[in-house]
């Protein structure tokens, strides 16, 4: 029932206006910049497993993007994107959720896709779209998906995925299998009207899903002061009624907290959680952007300072748990992975040419199957003039 | 067999698929309790509970969207967009994500199990926005299947294939005839398969196409010519995407003539497609051009929606000038 | 420049979660339900005369909405929508504009539009759909607009005005001529990505605009707790940094200050200003619509009770304006000026067949003038069976 | 004249509308003193300030929701969208709003100086979201003008036209051709007409229809004909809608024989809508059937391009084909 009093609090007699930036937003921080952990500060559920497979995660990821970065230079792949600066934020979050979780990403989320278990040939096989590509080499490099591993396709078009996750996550309550939606994504994103109908609606209908926005300062060229007016996009989460903690993404543990009791809260209020982690893209957007035209040095080497891997990397090794011995055999090791596999898939044939035609439905249809034909039979005419049929694929 | 309008062969698909499958879930804006603005939803939620048949935010977007999401995780979504007019919001989510997620994925992921389904068309003074056919925006969209239905026993049979069906489809219902139609309907279970055209009645003059409120139209026309000593073969097309180019072909193979009616406008209407096609497959055989019988290249309009629509008269001219030709 | 202390307030060491309800928004009343003034309460702007055409309006406006019910009911016209219930809202906020401020309405405010000067004639025009409606017959009842009058046309597909109103008040600051934007819509169209970009949009862009949401408890059939989770539509303000502030839409003392302050503060800082105005739809939603399907009687009665217009009448009385005696002669005149306009309004013709193709673009294209060509013909064949010839218009 | 690509004559184009009319403005993502993923507005911030060239917040559907509050309210708004694979967001505000805006107000209000420019098209590598031509979605819509120009002087010359048009224009850029397509541009403002297309070789034997980068592919095609002795008519259709019926009408009655290519996938695409009109205009003058060469009926792939695309080699056959009908 809508009652006269239902939405009013306070009376006030005069008009005075709630500013714009009325909402005090604070900031978790649990590990200090020196790997200390901030006095009083609550830990995370974390040992020394976990911890580590966190840390290999950091490394590989390090790897691979600076090796896929090279690669296109080299005219090897097309295009890649790094998540440098963000592995904290992005591998924090993983951590904290069981592989029954589904995660819905964005697209530089594949240290999250790592720490799930996607193997280096994985990658390679996708970002080459040879015929092991699970994707079948239809998208972009960077365009990871793994039913096995509960991590949904990635989709260029931004924020589609924000109402998808609420779905999601509604389906996985009714199921009732205690297992939830972890969706990623950017502070650009975030204006997007698919994350206003994505977030209203998970509050509404109770979909356990966690809204991870990645703010990391820009989008492509256009930086926060462009994006938005307001404190961030955490205020925003109390304009839906859904319970809203900022986290320092570059904090790897505090990520790692807020992530596990935004898990426990969704899951045991069936509502979903707001949680923006504040880091920084240290990369260029893609390797199509050159950000020197758009930001400054001084602003880079800010935030390079304040890198959330070697923040971990500190709190390890005040552990116990990690050495400069070991930190060098992992980067070597996983240097010399990158570039084999690399060196495989980049061999492995390209999908064959029936490939063009399924999937756009569960079965082919008869005038695909007939445009298939007249493109077989086109390309017997003009077998050089054809990848698929001069490489000898199919 | 019962009587039923349109409407409660729609409503008793949805129940019988409900009552199927603890996964089918319908929703979209007053879907809920109220049972949606034409009541095509009436009794569900009290029939299966909030978390199966409910209210959505207004958001078609978010819908569409959360439909996705539904269907990828594996349910059975029947979303309703309130009106087709106002699936527009929707199109990004509809074109780029329904129509390309199992492509895109290598089939890792699908939402096979959506459907959505919306009133459309014009006929009840509804003006520019409650009139629209916006099916032709669907029909070049590789990776969802269209379906419209032109009475109570095709709309149910339809409606429970394409829910059965592992492809999205997008339903548009002829709200025109949501009371107006109104025939036997078996109580049970039954299905009518996708993709095919049906011929409603045999002629040999000249083939007439269309599908939804249109056909009504068509059989007007079609026995105004038929006094006239014109025989005229009329076919459903009912799914639009991917069509059934075979029985079309076949049929303007023997009758030499073609014309096809929608109440979209003419430019960029579906039945542009199907005349190019045709064309194609039937070029030695067609005596005369095809005719195409549409709505004016402009908005929806109101008042002067009489003379807008392709009615029976303008379908009667049309045949006779195509047997004249 | 984006600096790792840029959104940092306070910094916690402790996962706690802000709360979904986290925001407190009062409300803000100036007239009691007895008419009387608020101790302490701010006033509007307001003398004799304004606070007669306010009630003048409201006035007109009930037996605008009383006599086209009553005439749908006879079939004379096909639709109609009242804004009964939320006419203190309305017009409260309207009195605040200047006549050069651009009024962007969703559907249920033709009280804003009579304020602004639309007379009777040339509301039952449009809902005639005769040659003299100005929209020329094209849109359904009670989507009105009038350039003179500055009221754009109305659009049926909800909340596509709010980012319009963005860019409007855009246009307007950068003619630096004082004037501004209120765009008004309902807490249901406030789910609609369309809301989302618009207000983002303004707060970015500094766009002297009022969004004005009417929060009246439904959207159709559903009720504001299937619509949003949060408190309402305010706290959504403060996530875009926009000023905001929530009033009693009953209340057309509260209503005008408000949206009085807001002007000033919009065109004195170039920024938009949200204003939340609660009250209750007191009649169905449109002609086509039934209530009783979804809300109970006793709901309506406690609303009913709250009226916004007797409580601004009551102020008036109090204030010595107005009396008994003029109400039921206002109401006298306005009833039978209605009847009037309507018997004239349902004679005049419909516009002429060439106005079906005119408008589409700004002149007549080639394939428009054959296919109008091709209609004149037809319909000359047929003349009984097309009202245009029929009934001998053109 | 100056040698300019494709870019330059655009941003050419910009600055030129931009220096004559105060009421110009241009925005969207990135757009402002980056000048926007592939620079077209590159200085346009530096010179004319701020408030007339700048970046919006991440969302077409508010970009071109604006875009259509500014025209109403009289400034010429020419909005980007980064992709036009992205602009299905906007899909509402542009066939809802945008082309219906005029009428539906009975022209008491309209969006008329209104333009939308965006890269559209394949031959990047760019898969199936950084391709698409989805012209025919626009081109089924009344009420707005689509353009797509096929080179720098053309690019140019109908961007200034579509600025000065009292229409809302779509204007797609070719974006394979931004820094591919070199030519002479005069360095001074001019117009090419809308709604011409151009016959940009005259032929004898089979006329070849396209628009925007396909142009270059069919004129290959065409010369390996010429090698046959095959004389084919090239016509560059540049507005699609409303499209020059007339010019190719005549072309093909002169040849009798029609082929149209586009990038778009065959079913649903603007070539349907050509070949059923010509179709019927043409019917006693076509020797063979309208050929259609276009993209495959799925989404866009990406390492299998070159096999999909309609290139040179494929619609060399089909003239073949049609000429050996
Ligand atoms: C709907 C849509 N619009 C535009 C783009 C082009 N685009 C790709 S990434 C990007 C910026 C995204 O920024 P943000 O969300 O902050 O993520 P980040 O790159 O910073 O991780 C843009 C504009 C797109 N992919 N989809
Ligand atoms: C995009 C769109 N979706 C759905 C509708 C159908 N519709 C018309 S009014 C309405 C409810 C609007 O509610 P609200 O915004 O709260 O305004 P109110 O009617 O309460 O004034 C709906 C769903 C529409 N007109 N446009
Ligand atoms: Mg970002
Ligand atoms: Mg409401």
């Amino acid at each position: 029932m809508n009652r006269p009093d239902q939405h009013v609090g306070a009376v006030i007699h005069q008009a005075n206006f709630i500013a714009g930036n009325a909402l005090e937003v604070p900031t978790l921080k649990v590990l200090a910049q020196d790997g200390s952990i901030y006095p009083n500060a609550a830990l995370p559920e974390i040992d020394k497993d976990l911890a580590l497979k966190i840390y290999d995660t950091m490394v590989f990821t390090r790897v691979l993007d600076e090796r896929m970065v090279a690669s296109q230079r080299q005219g090897r792949i097309s295009f890649y994107m790094t998540c440098k600066g963000e592995e904290a934020s992005i591998i924090g979050s993983a951590a904290a959720l069981t592989d029954h979780d589904m995660i819905m990403a964005q697209y530089r989320e594949h240290a999250a896709l790592r720490y799930r278990g996607f193997t280096t040939a994985n990658f390679m096989n996708q970002m080459f779209s040879n015929a092991k590509d699970l994707g079948k080499g239809r998208q972009m490099p960077i365009h990871y998906g793994s039913n096995e591993l509960n991590y949904m396709t990635i989709s260029s078009p931004l924020a589609t995925q924000i109402p998808q996750a609420t779905g999601y996550a509604y389906g996985q309550r009714l199921q009732g299998n205690q297992a939830l939606t972890l969706c990623y994504f950017g502070e650009g994103a975030a204006s997007e009207g698919d994350f206003h109908a994505g977030l209203n609606m998970a509050a509404v209908l109770k979909a356990p899903a966690i809204f991870y926005c990645r703010n990391n300062g820009y989008a492509i060229s256009t930086s926060t002061d462009e994006q938005y007016a307001g404190d961030g996009i955490a205020p925003r989460g109390v304009g839906y009624g859904i319970e809203t903690i900022r986290v320092d993404g570059n904090d790897c543990l505090a990520v790692l907290l807020a992530t596990q009791e935004a898990r426990k809260y969704a899951l045991a209020h069936n509502k979903p959680v707001l949680i923006e982690a504040m880091s920084y893209r240290l990369g260029a957007h893609s390797t199509s952007d050159d950000p020197s035209g758009y930001r400054s040095k001084d602003e880079e080497e800010l935030w390079a300072k304040i890198d959330g891997v070697q923040r971990f990397k500190l709190w390890l090794e005040q552990q116990g748990w990690w050495t400069e011995e070991q930190e060098s055999e992992r980067y070597q090791a996983y240097r010399e992975e990158v570039l084999r596999e690399l060196k495989v898939a980049e061999k492995i044939e390209p999908p064959s040419l029936q490939e063009l035609v399924t999937d756009v439905y569960a079965e082919v249809p008869a005038h695909l199957s007939q445009q298939l034909e007249q493109l077989e039979t086109h390309i017997a005419k003009y077998p050089s003039a054809y990848p698929s049929a001069s490489k000898g694929a199919k | 067999m019962a009587e039923m309008n349109l409407l409660h062969a729609i409503n008793n698909a949805l129940d019988l698929a409900m009552a199927d499958n603890e996964r089918v879930l319908c929703f979209g804006e007053d879907v809920g309790h109220f049972g949606g603005v034409f009541r095509s939803t009436s009794g569900l939620q009290d029939k299966y509970g909030k978390d199966r048949c409910f209210n959505t935010p207004l958001t078609e977007q978010g819908i569409i969207g959360f439909a996705n999401g539904l269907a990828a995780q594996g349910a059975v979504p029947i979303a309703e967009i309130q009106f087709a007019d106002y699936i527009f919001p929707a199109f990004d989510q509809i074109v780029n994500e329904t129509a390309k997620f199992r492509y895109r994925s290598g089939n890792e992921f699908d939402v096979g199990s959506l459907v959505i389904r919306t009133p459309y068309g014009g006929g009840i003074a509804g003006g520019l926005y409650h009139s629209q056919s916006p099916e032709a925006y669907f029909t070049g969209t590789p990776g969802i299947k269209v379906v419209v239905p032109r009475n109570p026993y095709q709309a149910k049979g339809l409606l429970m294939a394409s829910i059965a069906d592992d492809n999205p489809v997008l339903f548009f219902e002829p709200k025109r005839l949501y009371r107006a139609a109104i025939g036997e309907v078996p109580e049970e279970a039954y299905q009518i398969e996708l993709g095919k055209a049906e011929v409603v009645s045999p002629g040999t003059d000249i083939t007439l196409l269309g599908w939804g409120a249109q056909m009504e139209i068509i059989e007007k026309a079609a026995a105004m010519a038929a006094e006239q000593g014109i025989s005229c073969e009329v076919i459903d097309l009912r799914t639009l995407a991917p069509w059934d180019v075979d029985t079309v072909a076949e049929s303007v193979t023997k009758t030499g003539r073609l014309l096809i009616s929608h109440e979209a406008p003419l430019t960029g209407g579906f039945a542009g497609e199907i005349s190019a096609t045709i064309s194609d497959k039937c070029f030695l055989h067609l005596e005369s051009p095809i005719s195409r019988v549409c709505g004016l290249d402009t908005p929806y309009p109101l008042i002067q929606e009489k003379e807008y629509v392709a009615d029976h008269l303008k379908i009667f001219e049309a045949i006779k000038a195509s047997i004249n030709f």
